[in-house]
């Protein structure tokens, strides 16, 4: 059972997750500078096309992985454009950036539906791979997987212990006491919404060019949601959205083997699962106070002085 | 930005809008015809053919004016929610739990009149649509569960329960397996008027655009409303009911998507089945806000949406445009409105 | 009818075309009459099969194609309402049963090139565990894979086939997904009732042996591409416009057509597949197309060992239209 | 009145050495405009090194403007900045700060959910990477150094709000400035906070630092500053050394431009029923409270900002829930008088935050009457808003409420002149009992007066529970008066208790003899 049902399981759970993870602390990062971006899924299937298209005429792979963070943050741009400078409603324009996003990525991609790129392919990690059980789970994954290991480290340096990081978070709570003390609220804005974009984008990055080596549209399948949704239930903590992540591409993963060894639930219950999962947890966490750990100005705009 | 600065207005530019419209639409319109000639197709055809689509004959107003029905139900409902400042995203679940109730009332009762089948078929989706934003509702009030995921979360849940009742007990034996309830019986069908193809679900659409418009212009419940979207603090200092009105905006909201689902169900495909999940429920969000929030502009813009849409699919049969390029204009469009409001309350000026 | 010199067409798919997957098919049999000088054609892609389905087939009818060809189950409501507007107007409709004067149905009996390819998985699976991804419980997908599995255990009764429902027709990665969560359970043949190729990449990279609907894929996964079952829509609609041109075409009719006319297929194989996989498979296509096994032949038993079709008897078009259950061998539920 | 705290500046505070010296800064010709309203106009200051500068003004004078511009908040639109005799043009706070011009705003600012430390070096953390540990070290050293008591690594969230003063004044010491200006810093202190508040502007006089300090609250002018600037409707209407300022009165004057009596005229009102009751409350952070107000009376509630008026408010209010059977109003038990409550005949509530809880700020005016009174104006399930035009039209008219348009937004009202519309919405209610909160903090003279006499007026109709931070208002307009301390009230009395009277101070600050 453990051999073999756990371990591919959780295999598998870091795979799925790690898309979300990427996405999810890219949000975090947008978020705690006050901006709320629910463009996600338009974001990440654009950062998708990108990377892929860059792997296939370059050749490169890494650099369509960086590329597919530039796609994304040109689409944050855009939502800054519309929120930050023209202070437009950032709930719509977050949506207004999703259909925009994944009309684009179709448009764009429908000429190289089927073709096959040069990828991340798994390895098995030097030394770590042959921990018992650790290994198989954790070290036999592809690249962009061991990198996705140090995001969150990062991102907890780079929040708590920096001083860019700690000036995102007071414009995040309160702008008008980061201005007074003579930072640029605008501008950290921007580097949060910009930056965030980045990381959002690698999450779309890793669909194309390590979920799968082919190109295909509609790549993103919803997980952009998810992981505006995991922001809320990480309270905006990089450590608590790997378990989300991790928990997410978890359920997700255990209902396909659930139909695979065989099950009578119908189909349609157990693909409800990771929906109602994340209700679940939400309601969960609001039980124990938690969620009022949003940025004080998390969705308001900056409004310009006199 | 660049030697111009903002500066807020003395009075809302009331007339802004319109200009604002119609300059976003210049602009949207522009960059797609970049995009038409990029893909080696003459910009002036295709937004030819797109005007023909959309106006071109009256039965490309008809076809605007009926894709537009279910479009502007929905929206309406959310501008409800909006104008409190609750955000509902799930009009689409909604939507699915209308057809839902419907369908059930529908498939229970075929043999009832439709003067009594037909009431009880609305008031059964309302309820159903009404429950599911119910319940985001009341995770909001009581746990503070933020209802914009919350409701997304709910219209996957929606349509994957929409699946699971027509895959399985509702499926029509007759449907040899496919996935659809039988077909209604005709006190169960939403008639045409007169021999257009327009059908009576047009005069709901007009009457609950009516009836929100004078609600919120004249109920004291309606300024109730308009209050409890300033805050809820100011809301419990006016002694509102800020949790009731919570629920009740997204009972109204609710309830007009289930509306939207029913008549989709009973009008035009006469039975339910997966694929009456268009994705209705996000375009109402747009509309909704197009319109900023008001009935009458609602109806507009639903209007214009579903002229583009049907102008789109023009697009394709002609000119065999991808059927992606619809969402790109629709985003364009409405990220440059969204960004020209901003002309509504502030002005350019030019700094010293 | 009368004669035409010219046929307009007019295509509705429910997908975009360039997926590779059943769209594509249908739009590759599109572009084969396409190519005939007095054949005109266009399409909508993406349409789906509530509302929108019924303005885009009345508008092809309004702009005087000759004939809409709609290819989902679903568009056959709307199909039969316009087609009464339009009796001018030749429909055709494929996977459905409605049928009006001047609308026909058509399909395919796909069944037939599945039972070829579970030859082709049962001899060449070594867990004898077979994973089959598949979008939704329908007939037309419960009878592929029940073809599939008789094709299987024909060769290898030791043999079963775990089913996942992925409950979308195209999500790469959730196919592929699902895939793997196959391979986790030791099996090491994968096919699919899909559009994407995401499920025949998985099998690629495990290693393992991958079977391929709608086209050949052979060029996303070339490693572990055994075959594919796949669609030749070219001959039928070749046959409906030129029925349309010398004015012959009738309404009323249900084409269901099978291998013997080239509809269904299997694609080449790779090069994995050893020669006695290809003179089994070879021999039973023989029978098949000359009318000797006619697969759905009793006695076959459900999943819980129930007998389902008796001794001698062979199921009839109907009972294959609306089959909604397992045949022994098949490891899932059909909800 | 002020007898419980003496202000006056001791001898061996006095700054010495800065005679004649050349300002640190000077203001030339500073004119800003927000849309058609001229908040300065052509204004010229100097600040000179070791001395204070008190800022005076009527509300909306343009004080914090001036300021908010020389601390880089904006810009003027005409003349300029010297400092050091330079001309200088700071575009944002960064500017100002490097000049050594730093700025404690009316309302602070600070990140709630950050440390005393991260607060303090915000900005200026020096590197890249900060390190908690080291960053609390250096804010406890400068803590220490200038005697100010401070946890550098609580939360601010958990500050009382003398507390969070200080973390305001160690922002502008870390940064070094030279001018210090303070708007209305003592708005939120207790006394004995507001002269510690003082001995700290002091000591920093004798530094040769520069301060300028705003304020409405007289005697705190005439206690600290060295030289006074009045400013009246964007203009700098004088400039007089503290020495030429003979009294409070003088200088009250010299602010309005006109004869203003500060003592109002308390006329005797019959005393009548038991309006309000509180009886043993013990619970939403409060202990043992026992409270009467009857008709015809005022009773004032005093005591620092945040020691439980705010709870006591709210829970008699019904913006929260107290506990069963401790409130009763118009002798009906709390829950019961709620849920029977009509919308005249019943309490009103005149809250602290008129932007925001007391109004709507994007609804216009009759909007906002019909906030709390459209049970009046309601028809079956219909709003009669033509009527509710009618009442506002005449309701501008009565209270002289500017700018005299109904339909105007309540964001496009000055302060003050929403504080009358909430009024003359509250008393047009005809409650029995009147719930003052801070009515007329930050208004100036005139509307204060204005206030005072009708709240007055209105024990005719009703009790009224006065809760204020002010004693001098307290004592002007109350009848009795309760201390709180820490949820508690510490002791009840009548203002003519003279010896009671002078112990307020030490009762606020929690010290029972
Ligand atoms: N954030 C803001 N945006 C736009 N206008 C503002 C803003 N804040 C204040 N005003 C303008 O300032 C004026 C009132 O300012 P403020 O509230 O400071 O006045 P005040 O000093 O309280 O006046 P009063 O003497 O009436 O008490 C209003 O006319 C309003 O238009
Ligand atoms: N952000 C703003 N937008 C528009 N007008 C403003 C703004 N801030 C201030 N004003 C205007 O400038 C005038 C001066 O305001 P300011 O806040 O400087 O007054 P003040 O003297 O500090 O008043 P107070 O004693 O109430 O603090 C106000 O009357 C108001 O009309
Ligand atoms: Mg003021
Ligand atoms: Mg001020």
């Amino acid at each position: 059972m453990l051999e073999s049902f756990i371990v591919p399981l959780l295999a598998a759970t870091v795979q799925s997750g790690t898309p979300i993870l990427y996405a999810t602390l890219g949000e975090i990062l947008t978020e705690k500078g006050g901006v709320l971006n629910l463009g996600v899924e338009g974001m990440m299937s654009m950062a998708a096309f990108a990377a892929f298209f860059v792997t296939l005429t370059t050749g490169n792979p890494w650099l369509g992985f960086i590329a597919g963070g530039i796609a994304g943050t040109f689409m944050a741009a855009l939502h800054g454009i519309v929120c930050i400078t023209c202070l437009g409603n950032q709930v719509v324009s977050g949506l207004a950036l999703t259909i925009l996003g994944v009309g684009l990525c179709n448009f764009l991609g429908t000429p190289y539906i089927g073709t096959a790129t040069e990828g991340f392919d798994k390895f098995s990690f030097p030394v770590l791979s042959s921990l018992p059980y650790i290994g198989d789970i954790f070290f036999k994954q592809d690249a962009l997987v061991y990198v996705s290991y140090l995001v969150p480290m990062l991102f907890m340096l780079f929040i708590n212990r920096t001083s860019l990081g700690l000036a995102i978070s007071a414009v995040g709570e309160k702008p008008a006491a980061a201005a007074a003390v003579g930072l640029k609220a605008i501008r950290l804005r921007w580097i949060a919404l910009l930056g965030g974009g980045f990381f959002i984008g690698l999450g779309g990055s890793y669909l194309s060019l390590a979920y799968t080596h082919l190109w295909a549209n509609g790549l993103s399948g919803g997980r952009g949601w998810i992981a505006v949704a995991l922001v809320i239930f990480a309270f905006w903590r990089p450590g608590r959205a790997v378990f989300g992540a991790y928990l997410f591409g978890g359920v997700m993963a255990f209902q396909l083997r659930l139909q695979a060894v065989g099950t009578h639930i119908p189909s349609s219950l157990l693909l409800m699962l990771p929906y109602a999962l994340t209700i679940l947890v939400l309601i969960f966490s609001a039980m124990r106070g938690r969620s009022g750990n949003a940025p004080a100005h998390l969705g308001i705009n900056i409004e310009p002085e006199g | 930005m660049l030697g111009y600065r903002l500066q807020k207005r003395d009075e809302p530019w009331n007339w802004g809008a319109p200009i604002i419209i119609v300059g976003a639409l210049v602009l949207s319109f522009g960059i797609s015809a970049l995009l038409l000639e990029l893909q080696g197709k003459s910009a002036v055809q295709g937004l030819l053919v797109l005007w023909q689509g959309s106006f071109g004959a009256s039965w490309a107003l008809e076809d605007a004016l009926l894709k537009s029905i279910p479009i502007f139900l929905c929206a309406l409902g959310v501008a409800t929610a909006f104008r409190m400042q609750v955000w509902n995203i799930g009009a689409e679940g909604q939507f699915a739990l209308g057809a839902i109730g419907a369908t059930w009332a529908a498939l229970t009762f075929p043999d009832l009149p439709g003067f009594l089948l037909m009431p009880l078929m609305f008031i059964c989706a309302a309820i159903f649509g009404a429950f599911w934003a119910y319940v985001p509702a009341i995770l909001r009030l009581k746990l503070q569960v933020n209802e914009i995921i919350s409701t997304l979360m709910l219209n996957y849940i929606a349509i994957l329960l929409l699946q699971y009742l027509v895959f399985g007990a509702w499926k029509d034996p007759a449907s040899f397996g496919f996935p659809v309830t039988p077909e209604f019986t005709p006190g169960a069908i939403i008639g045409q008027i007169g021999d257009s193809r327009l059908h009576w679900g047009f005069a709901v659409c007009v009457g609950s655009g009516i009836a929100m418009w004078a609600f919120m212009r004249f109920t004291r419940l309606g300024f109730e409303i308009k209050v409890a979207g300033e805050g809820e603090r100011i809301a419990m200092y006016s002694r509102l009911p800020y949790g009731m009105l919570t629920i009740l905006v997204m009972a109204i909201s609710g309830a007009l998507a289930g509306w939207a689902g029913c008549i989709e169900a009973s009008a035009t495909i006469n039975r339910l089945q997966p694929s009456i999940m268009v994705g209705y429920g996000y375009t109402a969000i747009v509309v909704a806000w197009l319109a900023r929030l008001h009935p009458l502009y609602i109806g507009i813009s639903a209007y214009l949406l579903a002229a583009l849409r049907v102008g789109v699919e023009n697009m394709q049969l002609e000119l065999q445009t991808p059927a992606s390029f619809g969402s790109i204009m629709e985003g364009l469009i409405l990220m440059s409105v969204l960004a020209g409001q901003m002309l509504v309350t502030y002005k350019i000026v030019k700094k010293k | 009818g009368a004669k035409k010199d010219k046929v307009k067409v007019g295509f509705v798919y429910i997908s975009p075309v360039g997926d590779e997957g059943y769209s594509y098919a249908q739009d590759q049999g599109r572009k084969a009459i396409d190519a005939l000088p007095w054949v005109e054609t266009s399409y909508v892609e993406s349409v789906a099969e509530g509302p929108d389905s019924e303005r885009v087939v009345l508008n092809f009818a309004r702009k005087g194609y000759d004939m809409v060809i709609g290819t989902s189950f679903g568009y056959m409501d709307p199909m039969v309402k316009v087609s009464k507007k339009f009796p001018k107007t030749a429909f055709m409709h494929c996977s459905g049963f409605k049928t009006t004067p001047n609308m026909s149905n058509y399909f395919g009996r796909m069944y037939q090139a599945r039972y070829l390819t579970g030859i082709v998985a049962g001899m060449m699976t070594k867990s004898n565990v077979i994973g089959y991804v598949a979008a939704f419980p329908i007939p037309e997908v419960i009878r592929g894979i029940n073809a599939f599995t008789l094709g299987v255990r024909s060769v290898n009764p030791e043999a079963t086939v775990r089913v996942v429902w992925t409950k979308t027709w195209y999500d790469p990665a959730l196919e592929k997904d699902a895939a793997i969560s196959l391979l986790d359970m030791k099996a090491d043949v994968i096919t699919q009732h899909q559009d994407s190729p995401g499920p025949q990449e998985a099998a690629q990279e495990r290693g393992k042996y991958s079977i391929a609907y709608n086209s050949d894929m052979s060029k996303m996964a070339p490693k572990a591409h055994l075959t594919a079952a796949v669609w030749n829509w070219a001959p039928l609609f070749k046959n409906a416009v030129e029925q349309l041109r010398d004015g012959v075409w009738q309404g009323n009719e249900s084409l269901w057509w099978g291998m013997d006319q080239g509809i269904v297929d299997i694609a080449p194989y790779g090069p994995m597949v050893p020669q006695n996989v290809k003179d089994k498979v070879a021999e039973a296509k023989k029978a098949i197309v000359e009318g000797k096994n006619a697969i759905f032949v009793g006695p076959l038993k459900d999943q819980n060992g129930k007998e389902m079709v008796p001794a001698g008897k062979t199921m009839t078009d109907p009972e294959m239209l609306g089959m909604m259950w397992f045949v022994e061998g098949v490891i899932g539920n059909t909800k | 009145m002020s007898s419980h705290q003496d202000f006056t500046r001791p001898e061996c505070q006095k700054a010495t050495g800065f005679e004649g010296c050349a300002p640190l800064i000077s203001l030339k010709g500073i004119t800003k405009r927000f849309g058609k309203v001229v908040a300065n106009n052509n204004i010229s200051l100097d600040l000179y090194p070791g001395r204070i500068k008190a800022l005076l003004g009527e509300n909306g004078a343009g004080k914090s403007t001036l300021m908010s511009m020389l601390a880089g908040r904006f810009r003027p639109d005409e003349g300029y900045i010297e400092v050091d005799g330079k001309r200088v043009d700071f575009s944002n706070s960064k500017d100002a700060i490097k000049a050594g011009v730093g700025m404690v705003y009316q309302h602070f600012m600070l990140v709630d959910t950050m440390t005393v430390a991260q607060n303090v070096l915000l900005g200026q953390e020096g590197g890249f990477f900060v390190n908690p540990k080291e960053m609390e070290a250096r804010v406890r050293k400068l803590a220490e150094d200038y005697e100010l008591e401070i946890d550098p690594s609580a939360k601010v969230s958990t500050l009382s709000m003398g507390e969070k003063q200080r973390v305001e004044i160690l922002k502008l010491l870390y940064r070094e400035s030279r001018v210090l200006i303070f708007d209305e810093p003592t708005a939120v202190l207790t006394p004995r906070e507001a002269f510690r508040l003082f001995e700290a502007l002091w000591a920093m006089t004798r530094q040769g630092k520069s301060v300028v300090f705003i304020s409405h609250k007289l005697e705190e002018v005439m206690a600290i500053a060295d030289e006074v600037a009045i400013l009246r409707r964007g203009n700098i209407d004088a400039e007089v050394p503290r020495d030429k300022i003979t009294s409070k009165a003088d200088l009250a004057c010299r602010m309005v431009g006109k004869e203003v009596i500060l003592e109002v005229d308390k006329e005797e009102v019959e005393v009548g029923e038991k309006v309000l009751e509180v009886k043993n409350m013990t619970g939403i952070g409060l202990r043992d409270i026992n409270l009467d107000v009857r008709k015809g009376e005022v009773v004032a509630i005093v005591g620092v900002a945040g020691n439980g008026q705010q709870e006591l408010v709210e829970g008699v209010c019904g913006m929260r829930k107290p506990p069963k059977d401790t409130i009763f109003i118009m002798g009906k038990p709390w829950r019961k008088f709620f849920a029977e409550m009509t919308w005249n005949n019943s309490m009103s509530y005149i809250p602290e935050d008129r932007l925001d809880l007391a109004t709507a700020r994007n609804l216009d005016l009759v909007d906002n009457l019909l906030l709390t009174t459209r049970q009046g104006f309601s028809a079956g399930p219909l709003l009669q808003h033509d009527k509710a035009a009618k009442v506002a039209e005449e309701l501008v008219e009565e209270y002289d409420v500017r700018p005299g348009r109904i339909r105007a937004l309540a964001w496009q009202l000055s302060g003050g002149n929403l504080q009358k519309m909430v009024l003359a919405r509250e008393l047009y209610r005809q409650p029995h009992l009147i719930v003052a909160e801070q009515p007329t903090q930050g208004l100036d003279i005139s509307a204060t007066e204005e206030v005072w006499n009708r709240l007055l007026e209105a024990r005719k109709m009703a009790g009224v529970l006065l809760v204020t931070g002010d004693l001098g208002e307290a004592l002007q307009l109350a009848d009795r008066v309760a201390v709180m301390y820490c949820g508690q009230i510490m002791d009840e009395f009548s203002v003519n208790d003279k010896a009671k009277v002078d112990n307020i101070g030490l009762l606020m600050a929690g010290v029972r003899e």
